[in-house]
């Protein structure tokens, strides 16, 4: 991007005012509301936004002023970040599916007078902390559905107060403008809370030039248009949303398309067929395993033709994305191949259009990573961190790999510590945790290096490689590297296995908890005729047992082979009765698994587990979806594996 | 008696005894309607199948009586056939699929019959003479052919027994049930199929009779399967599912008919018993729409 | 209880009687609904409270008495002239068009207001086909107030009873009725569905100034939604009153509990 | 698997209202117009286009008619033929008699002839429902046979009751070859068929399928149902109307009364039920099964034995043809054009089967 009035344009409002003349008619944002795409060009995408910071100042928001965004993407709540921003204020997106004293402690901390709220939902957690928290002023909503009968001083509708801005700039103008021209590039753009998975959650605090600059460079390096098409159903709250959804769509001025309802992002997904697209490595196991079990009720020719092509693929697919040399023979096939399967799946899956898709967060199973790029679909993995404004590595094309997350763009350094800790420092690092000199100063060195936390190490191609958190990766009793989110990743990428906890350092042996995946052993039971009445029930199955000890022992024979982490063979597992839950603490709102609350909160399984007992009692309490909480209690059964032992063929030592 | 009198009684007493043959065809319909809320399109096809067989098999050389009783079980097995083949997939159907699945049935059998029997015109004759009824035209002036009093009286009697057969007794209480509901009939024990086997081959039977009677008249060839369309009016008036409105409303249809024959005929144009009788029903029906002894249907919602 | 005001009452009932050959479905029945409230006809299986919606909306004519609407006497007025005065209702065991999805049969409750000839929309050109777009807006905002969206352009053959419900509530809303008849709107419900159909219902209500008669057999849901109770038995009004008022009736206890009499 | 739909996403109403949405249906659509605009002339010879295509697109205007009748609101008429019939002669004596009009004037006020005739037929539908307004129209039809074979005023006063057909001409341009013929139905087919599809997917033919689903609630929401049903009978018979006039004057080239009869009346009845009821591709389908099922089915019996007699190779055309009807409503109650709708849907989700 060298377009010079773009580079003037150095905070998000003096670019959405840039883009309002320089786009107009070109469509910004859609949103899939009643029954269709409505759609906002850029100016009226910024008419709306720069009405609404009219609103916004004629309610009393000033330089610094916090606004707490809840909701789920829409265009409106966008805009109103750019608002926010337009007159010096900062917008907090917060998690739309947090309770209200989650929520509520980020409107304390940051001191925030206004809360934008979508929907009347939205509206009741906003003045349930108000209640406790009565600094907050003015509580707006922009869905008008239901709202009535709340109180008019408080609660006010998005429409009327972006016809007061409207008002308001008649009556003065150029008073808007003349507040955005005050920002500047150093200015906070966002401040966004991490969950972490200790404590109370940071507020990341990211200038308009953190935001711009990696955006502008990543577009750079993926030679991402203004064609581009992205569903935006990721949180607000989380950095990748801020960047992809807000930071590069202004930069590069392509169109952000946000779904009906949570419930209906597969099939939005389809009608929109995105161009570029982002999601979680969860994401792409669950659309696999949805496959997968489609697949399974398939009459037999298309099972045939389905797993035919898929071996097709799984052989060739990779190598001609990557330009590797490919028999002509196996490029006809492949080319059938992609009219009889690959097409129709991408087409179900919504991926026709794809051009572009990252996957970033969590490492993602090589078998699952494959499986999207033999299809044609150019899968990349990045690794990044809300601190650094997403980017530290990223797969340059070509050169995409399924065990490492890439090499740092330009602009960005990394280092590897003595610790195996990874250390960087870029444009995008962020200013600082708001209110939290401390934890600042603990993560960023004065030269503006980062600690992410991570181990990891350079390949001999330059690719970063991430083994696991730097602080979990452990020791066995015998001196082995434990490192449990490597064991973890490969135990989930059977469609069967949800969830893994290992256990294993300054121990024996290697133990883990299994959460079954309902839907995926769901079927298996049908299938086998197992009849089951909840998950407790089937997790707890004599057979679900023994189909997880074959997962398992498939990856102990696959650990045996690396002389590294042969001593991290599972040697006993058990399943858990319950799912592991945001809602019971037990994983993140991004559905990370947090460690340290679920051995707090499990010890006695884990006792178990390193005992000889054959089962263990267990009464745990949870959340239920209303907010009341109960127990529940189960016995477990805990099963042994012998340890695999490497083959003594020649061949496979030399190796 | 005067003339003009004379000849209007006999007009009337010609209408009401074809009106009974009527009323014999359409208790056919009201029948297998009753069963399975079908309008059965075939019976025609059947009247000509079932005359085609006895006339056939008469021609064979093969006693009147053995005749009679062959082509009876013929209609009784098509009965079975039909109800297994043709009725007990479409089951869960609407209606008018199993209307329309009759119409098919109707290029069936008439395909069938002309292609086992051929489509010659036979002659039949089944002992009735077709002469005046001497008597009563010497005594009252008035000329009857004793052919229709004998097929009327034929008819009449086995008018009569269907009627109480089918409203009285066991099979008479499963058909009413049947009718209600089919399903709740099935849910107390009531077998639906067999239900459908009786009235189709009771249908066959009245087939069989009609073909007989009208095959002496016609001559039994593809003519006599429109006969059965003569007591779709009589259905209109007497009401689909109305053993009592078949029977009346086809002795009203025949008369009518007749008398609007003989008497507007030449003023219109001739040739108008074709429609006359559906126009008599029609202004009827528009008075009460659920015809003669219809019940009035009470939408519930 | 206090008499409703003469001057807001939208429907009233005076000594109706209706019956169907020998059988008497309504005895001599008189209530009066007044504008914008919720009221609920409840009363023992049998009691006519199905019929007496089939008189308000003209399914029914009343053999005796007189039915008042909107101030005027009303007589032999056909279903579709009611509807077209402002009176809409849903069915007890759900009367969708099956053969249609979600949003064609919440269209057809807008029928009674396009205006479009026959060969105007044949052609779908100009304003008909401007008619068709304006009232596909409507619905839409029907189904989002709804929450149907995700089955938006499902055969409502195929959905389950408990959308079913919702959508034929969408039908009845779509004519934007000034007095809206619910058959057991929560029937065949799980609780979930019957809390969404009570905020619906409340939400109409209290939103658009709908006046609601409607029928239903769960207590809690008649005490916690209505405004006023008519309470039948027999095809006889037994009681009439609010809410609480009624739940102690001492006649009502006994119709509920099944006393002879 | 052909259907890929990703990325189709309809930004306004008028998009998501549109007759195709999906955009390969369009295609589909498009290549369809040129095949039979542009392609068939050029391949097919005088004898399949006279013979076989003119029929089969004059049936499936008839079968339009009956459709919406039947299919849409539900209404069974077995009287269809009687619309064709009263068309066929309106267009013939307006021909003939008043010669200065154009004859597209001429057969679109048969179709207005037949259906105001259409109207008087429906009329009693208010009072009289299902099989009693069947046995209605059955009455129709045969009053109608009988004023056509009775009355030869209708046909100049012929003695024969049967009378060629004037020649036509648009916009002065002479209809003579057969494939000017083809050209006419092909347009009244297209204008028709475009028509029909407005109607159905507007206010009316929801009111119209509205009656047909559950009469009552139609009326309870405001529907009226004598408006509604006598609007089916006018559209329906007006297409019926119009079919039976191109039926005389480009197909048989004169008035018959005997083409017209109650067998007529059945086989419109057997194209919409094997097509599909309630579909407008369904009439084209069924039209397509039922003038081409006696085609193949005599090529088929030729094949195989040639000295079979004429009458028994009829009978036996009979007994398929019954049998096949059964069949097919055993298997496919819904028709061809649910079947397409299935495979459809099949090619949607490919490779999965839900």
């Amino acid at each position: 991007m060298t377009d010079s009035k773009e580079s003037q344009a150095q905070t998000f409002p003096k670019l959405l005012r840039m883009r309002a003349k320089q786009s107009a008619g070109r469509p910004a944002m859609r949103e899939k509301a009643y029954g269709i795409w409505q759609t906002w060009n850029w100016d009226t995408f910024a008419e709306e936004a720069f009405a609404f910071a009219g609103g916004l100042a004629q309610l009393g928001f000033t330089t610094n002023d916090k606004l707490i965004i809840i909701g789920d993407n829409r265009p409106r709540l966008y805009g109103a970040m750019v608002a926010a921003q337009a007159l010096g204020g900062i917008p907090i997106p917060a998690y739309q599916d947090s309770a209200a004293d989650e929520i509520q402690y980020v409107v304390e901390h940051a001191e925030a007078r206004f809360i934008l709220a979508e929907d009347q939902e939205q509206v009741d957690k906003a003045l349930e902390i108000r209640e406790k928290y009565p600094q907050v002023e003015k509580v707006i909503y922009s869905d008008p559905k239901g709202m009535r009968g709340y109180d008019p001083q408080v609660v006010v509708n998005i429409e009327d107060l972006m016809e007061r801005g409207r008002e308001f700039a008649k009556a003065h103008p150029g008073e808007i403008d003349a507040q955005i021209d005050k920002g500047t590039p150093a200015d906070p753009a966002v401040i966004l809370y991490t969950s972490g998975t200790t404590g109370k959650p940071k507020g990341v605090v990211l200038s308009h030039s953190n935001l711009m600059v990696t955006a502008r460079n990543s577009i750079a390096f993926d030679n991402i248009s203004a064609n581009e098409e992205v569903l935006a159903y990721l949180p607000m709250a989380w950095v990748g949303d801020n960047t992809f959804s807000f930071a590069q769509a202004f930069v590069a001025g392509f169109c952000v398309n946000c779904p009906e309802s949570a419930s209906t992002v597969m099939q939005d997904l389809r009608e929109i067929g995105p161009t570029y697209y982002f999601a979680p490595p969860r994401v792409f196991e669950n659309l696999l395993t949805s496959v997968m079990i489609r697949m399974e009720d398939a009459g037999a020719i298309k099972r045939w033709l389905f797993h035919h092509f898929m071996a097709v693929a799984k052989r060739v697919g990779v190598s001609l994305m990557d330009g590797g040399a490919v028999s002509v023979a196996d490029r006809l096939r492949y080319w059938l191949g992609d009219i009889l399967i690959y097409g129709p799946l991408k087409n179900t899956l919504g991926m026709s259009r794809v051009r572009l898709a990252y996957t970033a967060g969590e490492a993602i199973g090589p078998e699952l990573f494959d499986f999207y790029r033999s299809l044609g679909i150019n899968l990349k993995q990045l690794y990044g961190q809300t601190e650094a404004t997403v980017f530290i590595t990223m797969q340059p094309d070509g050169e995409v790999r399924s065990n490492t997350v890439g090499k740092p763009p330009p602009g960005v350094k990394v280092r590897i510590e003595d610790n195996s800790e990874v250390m960087y420092t870029s444009p995008g690092v962020f200013q600082e945790y708001f209110k939290n000199p401390q934890a600042t100063a603990e993560t960023k060195t004065s030269d503006n290096w980062v600690h992410t936390g991570d181990a990891g190490y350079f390949d001999d191609e330059g690719h970063l490689r991430i083994i696991d958190r730097a602080k979990d990766v452990g020791k066995l009793n015998d001196g082995a590297m434990f490192a449990p989110k490597f064991l973890e990743n490969k135990l989930k990428f059977f469609p069967e296995i949800k969830e893994v906890v290992a256990f294993g350092d300054k121990r024996d042996f290697v133990a883990a908890f299994i959460n079954i995946d309902l839907i995926a052993v769901g079927n298996w039971a049908e299938r086998n005729n197992i009849s089951y009445a909840s998950y407790q029930e089937l997790a707890a199955h004599p057979d679900v047992y023994k189909l997880i000890q074959k997962c398992i022992q498939q990856i102990n024979s696959d650990l045996v082979l690396d002389s590294h982490l042969a001593s991290s063979q599972i040697l006993r597992f058990l399943i858990l009765h319950k799912e592991l839950d945001a809602d019971d603490g037990e994983l993140t709102r991004t559905g990370k698994v947090r460690r340290r609350i679920v051995q707090e909160k499990y010890q006695g399984l884990i006792d178990a587990l390193y005992s000889n007992q054959q089962h263990v009692d267990i009464v745990s309490e949870v959340t239920f979806e209303d907010g009341t909480k109960g127990s529940v209690s189960a016995d477990l059964k805990i099963l042994d594996l012998s340890r695999a032992e490497q083959q003594t063929e020649p061949l496979a030592k030399a190796s | 008696m005067p003339m003009e009198l004379a000849f209007f009684i006999e007009v009337l007493v010609a209408g009401l005894l074809s009106g009974v043959m009527y009323s014999l065809v359409a208790l056919g319909f009201v029948l297998i309607f009753k069963a399975s809320g079908v309008f059965n399109f075939a019976q025609g096809a059947m009247v000509l199948f079932a005359a085609l067989t006895f006339v056939r098999i008469l021609e064979m050389g093969v006693n009147f009586w053995l005749a009679i009783a062959i082509a009876l079980a013929v209609m009784i097995v098509l009965a079975i056939i039909i109800e297994r083949v043709m009725l007990r997939p479409l089951v869960a159907q609407p209606v008018i699929i199993l209307f329309m699945a009759t119409i098919g049935l109707n290029y069936f059998l008439e395909g069938l019959a002309q292609g086992i029997w051929d489509s010659q015109v036979h002659g039949l004759d089944i002992g009735i003479p077709d002469v005046p009824w001497m008597s009563l035209l010497e005594s009252t002036n008035i000329l009857i052919s004793l052919f229709d009093v004998w097929s009327a009286v034929i008819c009449g009697v086995l008018v009569l027994f269907l009627a109480f057969f089918f409203q009285k007794g066991r099979i008479g209480r499963a058909l009413r049930a049947v009718a209600d509901d089919n399903q709740a009939a099935m849910s107390v024990g009531i077998p639906l199929q067999l239900i459908w086997a009786i009235v189709w081959a009771t249908a066959g039977m009245v087939a069989l009779v009609a073909g007989a009677i009208w095959g002496q008249r016609l001559g039994v060839q593809f003519s006599i399967s429109l006969v059965a369309l003569k007591a779709l009016p009589v259905l209109i008036l007497g009401g689909f599912n109305s053993i009592a409105g078949a029977i009346i409303g086809g002795l009203i249809i025949g008369a009518s008919e007749k008398v609007a024959e003989v008497y507007l005929g030449p003023i219109i144009g001739g040739g108008i018993e074709s429609w006359v009788a559906y126009f008599i029903a029609m202004l009827f029906l528009i008075a009460r729409p659920q015809g003669l002894f219809g019940e009035k249907i009470i939408e519930r919602v | 209880m206090s008499e409703p005001q003469a001057d807001n009452i939208i429907l009233g009932f005076d000594n109706v009687s209706i019956s169907f050959g020998a059988v008497t479905a309504l005895t001599q029945v008189s209530f009066e609904v007044p504008e914008h409230e919720v009221v609920a006809i409840i009363g023992p299986n049998g009691a006519g409270k199905t019929t007496a919606l089939n008189v308000i909306n003209g399914v029914y004519q009343p053999t005796q008495g007189t039915i008042t609407y909107k101030g005027e006497v009303r007589q032999g007025m056909r279903p579709h002239e009611a509807a077209v005065q402002g009176i809409a209702r849903t069915f007890q065991n759900v009367a969708l068009f099956k053969g249609m999805n979600t949003v064609d049969n919440i269209m057809t409750g807008r029928n009674l207001k396009m205006k479009s000839n026959l060969f105007m929309q044949g052609l779908y050109w100009g304003p008909a086909q401007r008619e068709e777009i304006a009232h596909r807006q409507a619905v839409e905002k029907i189904i989002d107030f709804l929450e149907i969206e995700p089955v938006r352009k499902t055969i409502v053959g195929r959905l389950p009873f408990g959308l079913q419900k919702r959508v034929e509530l969408g039908r009845a809303l779509a004519a934007e009725p000034d007095i809206l008849l619910l058959d057991e709107p929560m029937a065949g419900m799980n609780l979930e569905e019957k809390e969404d159909m009570c905020r619906f219902v409340l939400d109409v209500n209290e939103e658009l100034g709908t006046t609601i008669v409607l029928i239903e057999h769960d207590m809690s849901i008649v005490m916690d939604i209505s405004d006023r109770v008519i309470v039948l038995e027999y095809g006889r009004k037994i009681s009439e009153g609010k809410p609480d008022a009624v739940r102690n009736d001492q006649k009502v206890i006994d119709a509920y509990l099944g006393v002879p009499h | 698997m052909l259907y890929r739909e990703t990325g189709q996403f309809k930004t306004s109403y008028k998009k998501d209202m549109a007759i195709f949405p999906i955009r390969q249906d369009r295609w589909a659509v498009v290549a369809m117009l040129i095949f039979v605009v542009v392609v068939v002339p050029l391949i097919a010879t005088e004898h399949v286009i006279a013979g076989y295509l003119i029929p089969l697109l004059i049936w499936s205007i008839a079968a339009i008619g009956l459709n919406i009748l039947t299919g849409y609101t539900g209404q069974l008429s077995l009287g269809h033929g009687a619309f064709m019939a009263v068309g066929a002669y309106a267009a013939y004596n307006l021909a003939s008699r008043i010669p200065e009009l154009p004859i597209i004037l001429v057969f679109l006020l048969a179709g207005l002839i037949a259906a105001i005739f259409g109207v008087l037929v429906g009329s009693p539908s208010l009072r009289i429902k299902g099989f009693y307004l069947a046995v209605a129209t059955l009455a129709a039809q045969f009053f109608v046979e009988w004023v056509f074979a009775t009355f030869s005023w209708f046909v100049g006063g012929a003695a024969s009751m049967v009378i060629d057909t004037p020649k036509m001409a648009v916009f002065g341009y002479q209809i003579t070859s057969t494939l000017d013929n083809y050209y006419l139905i092909l347009g009244f087919v297209v204008v028709g068929t475009l028509f029909a599809k407005n109607l159905v997917r507007s206010e009316i033919g929801r009111a119209w399928m509205a009656i047909r689903d559950m009469d009552v609630a139609a009326e309870v929401i405001g529907i009226q149902p004598l408006y509604t049903k006598l609007s089916a009978f006018a559209v329906s018979s007006f297409y019926g109307g119009v079919a039976g006039a191109l039926y005389a004057f480009c197909y048989v080239k004169s008035v018959d009364f005997t083409a017209f009869d109650l067998f007529v009346s059945l086989k419109v009845l057997f194209m919409i039920i094997i097509g599909g009821m309630g579909s407008i591709l369904g009439c084209f389908l069924g039209a397509t099964f039922i003038v081409a099922l006696p085609i193949i089915l005599n090529e088929l019996m030729h094949l195989f034995s040639g000295q079979i007699p004429s009458a028994m190779l009829s009978n036996i055309e009979h007994m398929i043809f019954g049998g096949l009807i059964i069949f097919f409503l055993i298997v496919e109650p819904h028709g061809l054009a649910r079947l397409w709708m299935t495979a459809k849907e099949k090619l949607r989700l490919w490779p999965f089967p839900h």
